[in-house]
Parts: structure tokens; C-alpha cells; sequence
């Protein structure tokens, strides 16, 4: 299981390729359609538009209008085309544009592609992946900025993933698409034009296995989708005042890879979660929960956690701007850590 | 306006059906009633846990449509789906077993009455969520076409699933994309104990097509020929490639729309009960096949006890076969 | 088939609008392409934060519906709601306040363009889900007739949001429960950059109508007094409690789907938009007005100068507004 | 806030009234109609069958057709009419008949009547109650049985109830109508026969005030819903071997009342919390996360959680007894945690 760091360490030194995070996300769906002829791709404005936030740009050139599907709006038939589709054989990828939206069609993603192999007995697999672009940042209020990774977590049956950076959104995509389960793949908003080291290759990161972004001994720190970019600025600015964090991208939320955590926590003793999501009942929670039991002799103190406040998405930029945690509430929250003795 | 087709199996070219179809029909719909009265039997006595949504008074719909099916055909059903099961041709033991939620069961006693699945069959499941199956079965077809088969998918729901979204946005999607697919409505002027009338203005269901730009027809749910004829129809056009279209089948459901009788309310009359029993599927069949000398009444004969001895084999079956072990509860819940 | 109204603009009885409603729809309309125009220019020297859904072209359809209706009557909206809200009389000042993300805002600077409301003026709010202020919709006409009021309730949707189980749910709901709702769908002939023969079948929307057993009528909707005349007919009508109906105006939006400009892909054609645009909404009633001798150039031109002011007022109000203190984050997330 | 335990103490001794869990409910909803000409039932056979699970038995005779509307199968126009009804001044009271329904209409519950006022600057309120029938234990199988409280609470603007008894099931939904804001009363389908006391007279239960249902000093057993009552047979059980366990009934589940449980923790030095939702995500996780912060120097063992299996509920009586946490599972957990040291 080490293909990850291998790819990257591929990457010849200084000529690495950079790519944007969309980019990267495009070009290993244009990859995963021409490893497997199975795989299409269905959603509002993804073919002829190329996707709203350009994810799917030029592909129906090269794939044409049978694997590049515009369809009305209508996102519950959108995810029962692709259960449908999926159970029998295909690759389906479907896109649901903003997170939000998933509200509409939640029965056919948790109801029916999630649970349909085990109430069959196993007669079948849904091999559907599902794309969709979340979180806040853009002044897009509240009905298009919401980070839901916590509702489909929850769910057995799916699996969630969520990329930090132009890596990840590639590598996830892939293995999201050749995992013969239901894959949420969740993109951020914000982090659409941040540019990364990609190689070229078509490379898959393994589902359920978390990567320690950066090593320390200080605070083992948690961080979900944007918050990994965060985290790791915040490691740079406590390094200055000798604080070493650890920073931990767990990319696959469900399954839920605990014990590089746990082996984390039990080095450094002191624990802190961050995500977008709000904090009550978000994933935090579930770390956080999972931590204190793994490692209940080691902590030096309470697993912390940093998320949104108990509110829907503001739009004011300057209310936007408090609530989504950032590097500074991150940096705060270890400091914070760190004085408990 | 829907197209009322019902009418046609009162003319001549009705006579031309062959004794084949019949027979064929005939021993689809016995089936289906054998299976779904001895269930509603094993829950009265207690022997059978969960939901039972009984199927029967509606045989001539899964019939009629199934015989115009290949196996490769798909379909997606409903909470109401042992009769679409047992005529697309589900085992008779693998159903029961499930009823009694037995390992040997069609869903390995996972899923129950509501799951019934059979992919070597078709059988895409019934569906616990109301108008649920109907985007799964355009996603069906949508694979047929993009494999390049001439296969077709069909679509069961009742009046009252025409109400929910899922339904609409399905019938929408199949028609904008020309997938060959066919949205059958059961009718059975129920949803749940909401008449017809009470949740929808129209009088036609059928009627419903044309808001998707695709033919609606209205047939005759109590006589299997005439669902068979307009089921071949359908299925005939999408398969050539002409896109989704709608079929209506009046009808009745004979028993509660769960379990074996009503518990309070008496919301359908004696009288409108008794009328449409009247008119059960079977007799009608029966009778007509009989009349016609395309079947003897023996021979009719012989397929319920040929059939009732299957029954009670496979309820045996389903008795002995043991339990799902409890060790095993997290199989299957992901694949690989 | 759905009734086409939008001939009978032709018509001698057209000549008897009072001038009074030509000059009422012609300063709503003007109120809206100022407002949208500048908020356009705003958004492209990068001063507004969040997205813009302009509504420029649609003008007559928001006017010809609001002038039907009263202070009392209730509207939702979509994500293209400006429109609406300055037809139905919300404050171009908390509007434009909103827009900037002030306190002073119709939100109090916590919704921006896709929630902009006012209780007050019936205005129930735009809306960032497609089709999901048409139940809304539906549940404030319930209100209305179990409080025993005759106020009517109106929900605006695109083309593309009848493609959307909300739509189909809310229009049926409705309908059975016979309901004061006038459904007018604004066919701007895209849902973002899918053209209307991409997303349904039909040609007309009206033509869905049918499908709740509810009447369907089509107009021109870049024709104020024939949305104006369609739309006193329907409230009317709904006023009276003979229950929901549809209309469909034909209409077309003048700037991209969202923002000012189109980004790539020129998924319109220029010789279609110039077509549209030459039968631009405002000209054309200004054209007849002058012609019938219902206003003169000097009124007419007066209102543009009027709202003009009004509009650059606003928009210095909202840049002086103070921006919402980060320590009221969690204000109204709960009442009491 | 005495409000409860007067309401109890009230009830004479020996002659208190028992009424069963759906007959509270029943109650409480009449009563509340009585109270307030603007609540009004909608929802699928709610009218004329009295609902399936008979919840609704007896109000078309009182309230008529007026009061009292069957709607047609299409649950986001359902809640859509109660969102537009309540936010022009009426209190609505929806029915989902089976919570696994939610995925229809998520949407309308957590797009616009949670986020209405919010978004809306304050300008409204959105006096909605949403009730329906949760968890598994009727053979009902994977789409007809699930406890999806964690998806609720995760939403800033929802409150969510969930009745462990005949007593709080009429007081709960009392609440719920009278609150101001969406809630969601979450009726347990396998207590519904279940007779309990009941006051006669109408009386709400605070929202946001969590119940002391037992108390004990070795062990603190939070439990939701049902499991209100298999914990206090756990209780008993424990008992009779010299384990005395405190356990307590959150009532809301949003708002949630933690101090009571940090108080109760603090006393105890172990908690555990038990639900029939699956545990990972659960609402156990949020429980668990805040004591371990709240208690953290209390604490002599983590916080034990105790939830279903990561799976969909299964269909046949043997898989789904081993699925849904019970007593002895209860117990047996305290016993686990009064083993660490
Ligand atoms: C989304 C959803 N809403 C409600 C239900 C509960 N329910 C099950 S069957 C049924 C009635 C269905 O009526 P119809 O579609 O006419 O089918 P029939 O039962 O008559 O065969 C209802 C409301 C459900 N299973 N799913
Ligand atoms: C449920 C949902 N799906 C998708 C979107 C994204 N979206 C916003 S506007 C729009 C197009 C709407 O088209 P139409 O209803 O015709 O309205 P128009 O924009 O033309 O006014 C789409 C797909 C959304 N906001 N909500
Ligand atoms: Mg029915
Ligand atoms: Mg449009």
C-alpha cells in the first residue's frame, strides 16, 4: 500500500507538473474513461458547458455525447439513472453540481445505491460514483456552501471521500471510480484553481488510507478537505515559535482509516480535529470519539475540535470569513492544547 | 388524451391470440395467486415476519407484461412486487425462504418482501420507497442501450407513486433521452386508502405520458390478453428504438393494502369490492380460454394443482432452511 | 393543448387597457432593468461578492404578474429573483444592500441574492433550490384559504425547473387540494446552457398543466399587457377558489445564465439573442404607448430618469451601510 | 423549568392514568389543536385512516376535513406546504409515516424550513412539527427502520425530539407544536403500544432538558428513544448485583443538554451512550466528544459508545435482535467500563 508516496516521489525533482486541483480532478476522470469503457458520466451542463465549475471541460470532445450526458434537472432520476446503470455493469459518474443539492435525491443515493447490495443479499454491486463540489468560501450563502460529509459517513454502504489538494483530487477520482461501491468523491469550491504536483500517469490512492501531510511531535491535527492546506500554514506559523504538529489528511472519511491517528495521538498526546462542517454532529465528533477510546492513556488532553458554529452558511464575505475555520483557529487550538499541561 | 385500448379484446384479431400466450398467462397468474394466498395465509398465522403487501386481483398486469419479456429484460418493482417477481420468473422457494427471512432466501433473508431480487432474471428488486424504482429501471435501460443490447427495461408502479417526484423526473429522463423503457401503472384506485380520486384529479393515469412528450395507453388490468397485447406493443417500440412509453392498467387489489384484511375504516364498499371480484383475471382467463377451446378445463386444472403442489414444496423448503447466522451480519454491506 | 393567449394582444380589447396599467407595468419594468443592470455593472468591477442571476429580457413577465396581484398576495421565487422582488415592491435600497452583504440589507446581509424576501411586501423569497419555492408556494395559499383570506399565492420556475419532482409534487398538490396558486413558468428557453429541446420533449411547458387537471395557458412574454391580462385571469380565478392553473410565458434572458457575461462555449446563438433582443420587453411597450398615445416619450422617459435617481441612491445607501458584526454570527439561526 | 416533574407529581398516586405511547401522542396533538386554531395535520392517510400507525386515530371526527388533510404520496410538497403554511403564521404538524421517507424531502427540511429565518434576515419564523416513526425491531428491513437523528441534528435551525415513553411522547410533541421553530418529533415504531403514565390535562416537556431517568452513582448511561427503557432494565439488572447506574434521557436531541450530563459524568467518572442508529456517526459520537472535553479530568474510562453495527438493518428477526442494542448489551458495556480502572 504504498503507491501513493511512490507516485509522488516518481515526480523528478523540480520538474514536477503542476495542475490545478479541477484539472487534476479532469484529467483522472479523461484517464479512469479511457481505462474502462464502462465509465460515463451524466449531470446538468457537464457535456456541452463542460461543467459549471469546469470539471469536465473537453470531454465530450473526446468522448462523445454517448459518454458525456447532459441531462434535465432532475437529480433524483440523475443518481437512479446511475444505480440503475451501475447495477447493471456500468461505471457510472454522476454529478451533482453543488453538495447542497443532495437533499433532493438522498433516497436514491442512501436508500437505494447504499444498501441495495446487502438488502439484495449480494446479488450485485453499484459501482456509482457520485461527483459534487461543497463547502464555503465564495459568498455563495447558505443553499450552496455546505460541507455534508457527516450525513453520508453515517451511511453503510457509501463511501466518502474528500480531496485536499491537486494529488488527491486525482488519485481519489480514480479509485472512486474503479471501487465497485458507491463513492462520493467531494471536491471544494475553493480550492478549484490551487495548483499541485500531478503526475501525469493514471494513479489511484488507496480508499480508507490516511496520510500524514506533515510529521511532528507536538499535536496530532486532524484535517478534512480545504482544512489540510490549513492545517499545514498553521504548522508552518507554530514551527517559527518551535511547535511541531502533525498533520493528518484522512482523504477517505468512510471508511474511516483510525489507527494512523490513534499511533499519531499516542506520540504526541493531544488531538485536534478540524472541518468545515459545523461542529455539532459533524466528523470531528466521530474522531474525537474514536480517539479518546483508542488512546485514552496517552491524552494530555481533550480531543479538540474546530468546525463551523451552530448556523447555516452566512453570505456576508465579512460573517463568511468568521465562520469557516481557518489557520488561525487552527494555531489557536493547538496553542490551546499545548497549555493543558 | 390516452388512448383507450381496453376495447380491442373484444374484436376478432383477439381470437388469433395463440393457445400459447394463453397457457402461458394462465400459468403466470396462478402462480402468483397460489404464492400470495398461502402468504397471506403463513401471516395471519403469525408465521411470517414483516410487511405483506399482497399482489392478487392484479395478476393480469405482471402476467400480461412479463410474457412480452425476454429474460434480458429488466424490471424495477414495488412494496407490492411479488407478483411482478414470480412472473418474471423468481423462484418460488427463494421467495418464501426470504418471506421467512431464511439464509436460502432470494436476499439471503437480508432484505425481505420489499427486496425480492433476481438478477439472473431481471429482477432489479422490489422497492420499499414509493416510485423509487422507476430512475432505476431508466438507468437499466440506459446500460442496455449503451452495451449495444436490444434489451428493455420496465417500470412497475401504482397511482399513487405517480405523485412523487422520482416518478416524474424518470418518465422525464426516459423520454429526453429515448431509453427504451416502459412506465406500467397499476391502477388499483388505492394508494394505500387514499381512492384515486383523493389524491389526483385526472381520471386517466395514462394521461400523465403526454407532460413527456410519450404515448399513454389505457387497458383493461383484469384481462391479461389485452395488458399482454399492449405490453408487446410497448415493448416492440422501445426495443426498435422509438423511446419510453406509458401503459395504464386498471385494475384492483383483492386483499388490504397490507396484510391479509382491512383493520378499521371500511374504505372501499362491499359493493365496489365485490364488483371488481367479479371481474378476477383468472376467471376471466378461464373462462374465455375455456370458451374458446384454446384450453380444457382440465387442463386448467391440472396448473393450479401442478402449481399448489410447488407452492407447498417450496413453503417446506423455505421451513427448513435454516437462519442467517448472526456472526455473518456485516456481509455484503460493501463489495471487495 | 395549452391555451395561447398571446394573440390576443392583437386584439381590439387590447386597446382598452387603461393607460393606467401601461405605465404601471412600464415603470416596474424599467425599476427592474435598472436594478439589474447596475448590479451587473457592480458585479463586473468585482463589487459584489456571490453569484447574479440577472433577470434582464424577462422584465414583462414579473410586471404583467405583480401588477395583477396585491399587497397581500404571496409570490416565491427562484435564484433569478430580483425581478420579482422589485415587481412586488421590495425596497431597491435593502435589495442593493443585500447584494453588498450590509446589515442593512433584506436579509440583514445573511442571505445575498438568492434569498432576498419581504414578508411585508407578500415577497416569501427567492430561492438558491430549483423548484422548491413551488410547494412553498402551495403552503402559503393554504394558508391563506384556512385563515379564511382570498389572497392567492404565485410561484415563479424556469423551463428548466418543471423537470424537477418539487414542480410536479407542488402543482398536483394544488390541484387536489384545489388551491389558490397561479404556477407561471418563465421559458427563458434554457436551464443554464441546456436549451429547452435538451431538458423536455415538449414544446410547450403550458402543456403540463394537464397532466394536475389543471388549465394551461401560454403568452408572450416579452408582451407586458398580455402576461398582465393572462395573469388577472388566473389570480382571478384563484381568487375565486376555482383552483390553481399554469401559465407559460415565452420569454429569454439577455445576459448569461449567471454573472454578466457568457464564460466559453457560445451555447446561444448571436442571431438568436439578437432576435430576442430586438423584441426587447420595455421597447415594445414603450413602442405601443406611444403609438396609442397612452404615454407620451417625455413620461416615459421621465420614469427612467426617476428611477435612475433611485437607483443610484440605493446604491450609495448600501455602500454606506455598515457591514454585520462577526459577533452576531449565530443571530435568528432560532426563534425565541 | 419544574414543569415536568410537577406535571408527574400531579398525577395521584396508585390512581395515575396509563395510556399507551401512540395514545399519549395522540393526546398531546388533540390537545394541542384545542389550544391552537392554527395547528393543522397533513399528511398520508392521516385523515381518514387516523395514519398507519394509528397515530392520528379520532382527530377527523373532532377537527374535520378542514383541520385534518390526506395528501397525496409526495412528501417534498408535503413539507413544502407545511414550510409556506408556517411561514405565513400557521403551525403545521406533517406527517412522514416512516422516517427512512426523509430522503424525498431533505431538501425542504433542511434547505428552507431550517435555514428560513436565518437566511431571511429573522423576518419569519417556521413553526412547522415533523413527526414520524423511527427504528427497527418489526422485521421491517433496511428501507422501513432507520434512526436518522444524527442527520437532523447536524442542521442548525432544526430541534429534534425523540420520545423514550407514553409521557414524554405526549409532552415532547405538545413542545414541538407550541415551539416557534422546525421540529422533528421522532416517535419510536416498536413503542407505540407501550403504556406508560400520562397526565390528562395538556402539558409540554421543555425542549432542550435532558431527564434524569434513574440515578445511580457507578456508571452514566445516556440513552436515546427506546433505549431510554432498555437501559433501565439494564439498571435493574445491575442492580441485583451491587451496580448502581444513572441514566439519562436527552429528550432533545437538539438542542441537547449537556451540562446535565457533564454533572452526571462528573459523578460517575464513566459514561456510555447508547442509541439504535449505527454508531459511527452517530449521535453518540457528538455525546461522547463533548464529556470527554467537558469531563476530561473526570473521566476513569472513555466514553463508551454503544450504537448498531455498520450496516443497513437487516431483514430476518435474528440478524435484526442482533443488530439493534438492547439490555444486555447495556449492561454488559457498564460492566466493561467498571472493569478499567
Ligand atoms: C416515499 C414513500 N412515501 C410513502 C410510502 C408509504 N407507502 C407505501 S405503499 C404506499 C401507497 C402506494 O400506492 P400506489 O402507488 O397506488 O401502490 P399500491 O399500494 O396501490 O400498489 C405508501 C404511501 C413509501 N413507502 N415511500
Ligand atoms: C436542485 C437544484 N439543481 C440544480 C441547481 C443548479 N441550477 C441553478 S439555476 C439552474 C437552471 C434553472 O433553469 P430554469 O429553471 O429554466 O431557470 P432559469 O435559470 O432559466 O431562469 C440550475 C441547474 C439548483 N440550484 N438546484
Ligand atoms: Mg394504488
Ligand atoms: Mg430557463
Amino acid at each position: 500500500m504504498t503507491t501513493i508516496t511512490e507516485a509522488r516521489a516518481a515526480a523528478p525533482d523540480g520538474t514536477a507538473r503542476k495542475l490545478s486541483y479541477v484539472k487534476a480532478f479532469n484529467e483522472g476522470l479523461a484517464q479512469a474513461m479511457r481505462e474502462d469503457e464502462n465509465v460515463f458520466v451524466a449531470g446538468e451542463d457537464v457535456a456541452g458547458y463542460g461543467g459549471v465549475f469546469r470539471m469536465f471541460d473537453n470531454l465530450l470532445d473526446e468522448f462523445g455525447p454517448r459518454r458525456m450526458i447532459d441531462t434535465p434537472i432532475s437529480e433524483a432520476a440523475l443518481v437512479g439513472l446511475g444505480v440503475g446503470a451501475a447495477a447493471r455493469g456500468l461505471r457510472p459518474v454522476v454529478d451533482l453540481m453543488f453538495m447542497d443539492f443532495i437533499g433532493v435525491c438522498l433516497d436514491q443515493i442512501v436508500n437505494q445505491a447504499a444498501k441495495m447490495k446487502y438488502m439484495f443479499g449480494g446479488a450485485l454491486s453499484v459501482p456509482l460514483t457520485i461527483t459534487t463540489a461543497s463547502g464555503a468560501g465564495l459568498g455563495a450563502a447558505a443553499q450552496h456552501s455546505q460541507s455534508l460529509e457527516a450525513w453520508l459517513a453515517h451511511v453503510p454502504g457509501l463511501k466518502v471521500v474528500m480531496p485536499s489538494d491537486a494529488y488527491t483530487a486525482k488519485g481519489l477520482t480514480v479509485s472512486a471510480i474503479r471501487d465497485d461501491n458507491p463513492v462520493v468523491v467531494m471536491l471544494n469550491k475553493v480550492l478549484l484553481g490551487s495548483a499541485g504536483e500531478v503526475p501525469e500517469e493514471i494513479y489511484g490512492i488507496p480508499l480508507g488510507q490516511a496520510h500524514t501531510a506533515r510529521q511532528g511531535s507536538d499535536v496530532t491535527v486532524i484535517a478534512l478537505g480545504r482544512m489540510v492546506g490549513e492545517a499545514l500554514a498553521a504548522a508552518d506559523e507554530l514551527a517559527v515559535q518551535g511547535v511541531e504538529i502533525e498533520v493528518i489528511d484522512p482523504r477517505t472519511v468512510q471508511p474511516l482509516d483510525t489507527e494512523t491517528m490513534f499511533a499519531s495521538v499516542r506520540r504526541t498526546n493531544r488531538a485536534l480535529v478540524v472541518h468545515e462542517a459545523v461542529t455539532f454532529g459533524g466528523l470531528g465528533a466521530e474522531i474525537a470519539a474514536q480517539i479518546q477510546d483508542a488512546a485514552f492513556d496517552h491524552l494530555d488532553a481533550p480531543v479538540l475540535r474546530i468546525g463551523a458554529p451552530f448556523s447555516p452558511v452566512p453570505f456576508s464575505p465579512v460573517l463568511e470569513k468568521a465562520y469557516v475555520p481557518d489557520r488561525a483557529r487552527i494555531a489557536e487550538g493547538c496553542r490551546r492544547l499545548l497549555e493543558r499541561s | 388524451m390516452a388512448q383507450r385500448t381496453s376495447k380491442k379484446s373484444a374484436d376478432p384479431a383477439a381470437n388469433q391470440e395463440t393457445a400459447q400466450v394463453v397457457k402461458d398467462l394462465h400459468e403466470r397468474m396462478v402462480r402468483i395467486r397460489l404464492f400470495e394466498t398461502e402468504a397471506g395465509k403463513l401471516m395471519e398465522a403469525g408465521r411470517l415476519p414483516g410487511f405483506l403487501h399482497l399482489y392478487v386481483g392484479q395478476e393480469a398486469v405482471a402476467a400480461g407484461v412479463m410474457a412480452a419479456l425476454r429474460d434480458d429484460d429488466q424490471i424495477t418493482s414495488t412494496h407490492r412486487g411479488h407478483g411482478h417477481a414470480v412472473a418474471k420468473g423468481v423462484g418460488l422457494r427463494e421467495m418464501y425462504a426470504e418471506l421467512y427471512g431464511r439464509v436460502t432466501g432470494a436476499c439471503l433473508g437480508r432484505g425481505g418482501s420489499m427486496h425480492i431480487n433476481d438478477l439472473t432474471r431481471g429482477m432489479l428488486g422490489a422497492n420499499g420507497i414509493v416510485g423509487a424504482g422507476v430512475p432505476i429501471a431508466v438507468g437499466a435501460a440506459f446500460a442496455a442501450r449503451y452495451k449495444g443490447e436490444d434489451s428493455v427495461a420496465v417500470t412497475f408502479f401504482g397511482d399513487g407513486a405517480t405523485n412523487i417526484g422520482a416518478f416524474h423526473e424518470g418518465a422525464n429522463m426516459a423520454a429526453i433521452l429515448g431509453l427504451p423503457v416502459v412506465f406500467v401503472c397499476e391502477n388499483n384506485g388505492y394508494a394505500e386508502f387514499t381512492p384515486q380520486s383523493g389524491h389526483m384529479l385526472l381520471t386517466d393515469v395514462a394521461d400523465r405520458a403526454a407532460a413527456y412528450g410519450m404515448p399513454g395507453v389505457i387497458v383493461d388490468g383484469m384481462d391479461a390478453l389485452a395488458v399482454h397485447r399492449a405490453a408487446a406493443d410497448a415493448v416492440a417500440r422501445a426495443r426498435a428504438g422509438a423511446g419510453p412509453m406509458m401503459i395504464e392498467a386498471k385494475t384492483y387489489r383483492f386483499y388490504d393494502h397490507q396484510g391479509v384484511k382491512g383493520l378499521r375504516h371500511p374504505y372501499r364498499s362491499d359493493e365496489e369490492v365485490a364488483e371488481w371480484k367479479a371481474r378476477d383475471p383468472i376467471d376471466l382467463l378461464e373462462a374465455r380460454a375455456v370458451a374458446d377451446g384454446t384450453a380444457t378445463r382440465a387442463e386448467l386444472d391440472e396448473v393450479w394443482q401442478r402449481t399448489r403442489d410447488e407452492v407447498a414444496e417450496a413453503i417446506a423448503y423455505a421451513e427448513a432452511s435454516p437462519l442467517p447466522d448472526p456472526a455473518d451480519l456485516l456481509l455484503n454491506v460493501y463489495s471487495g
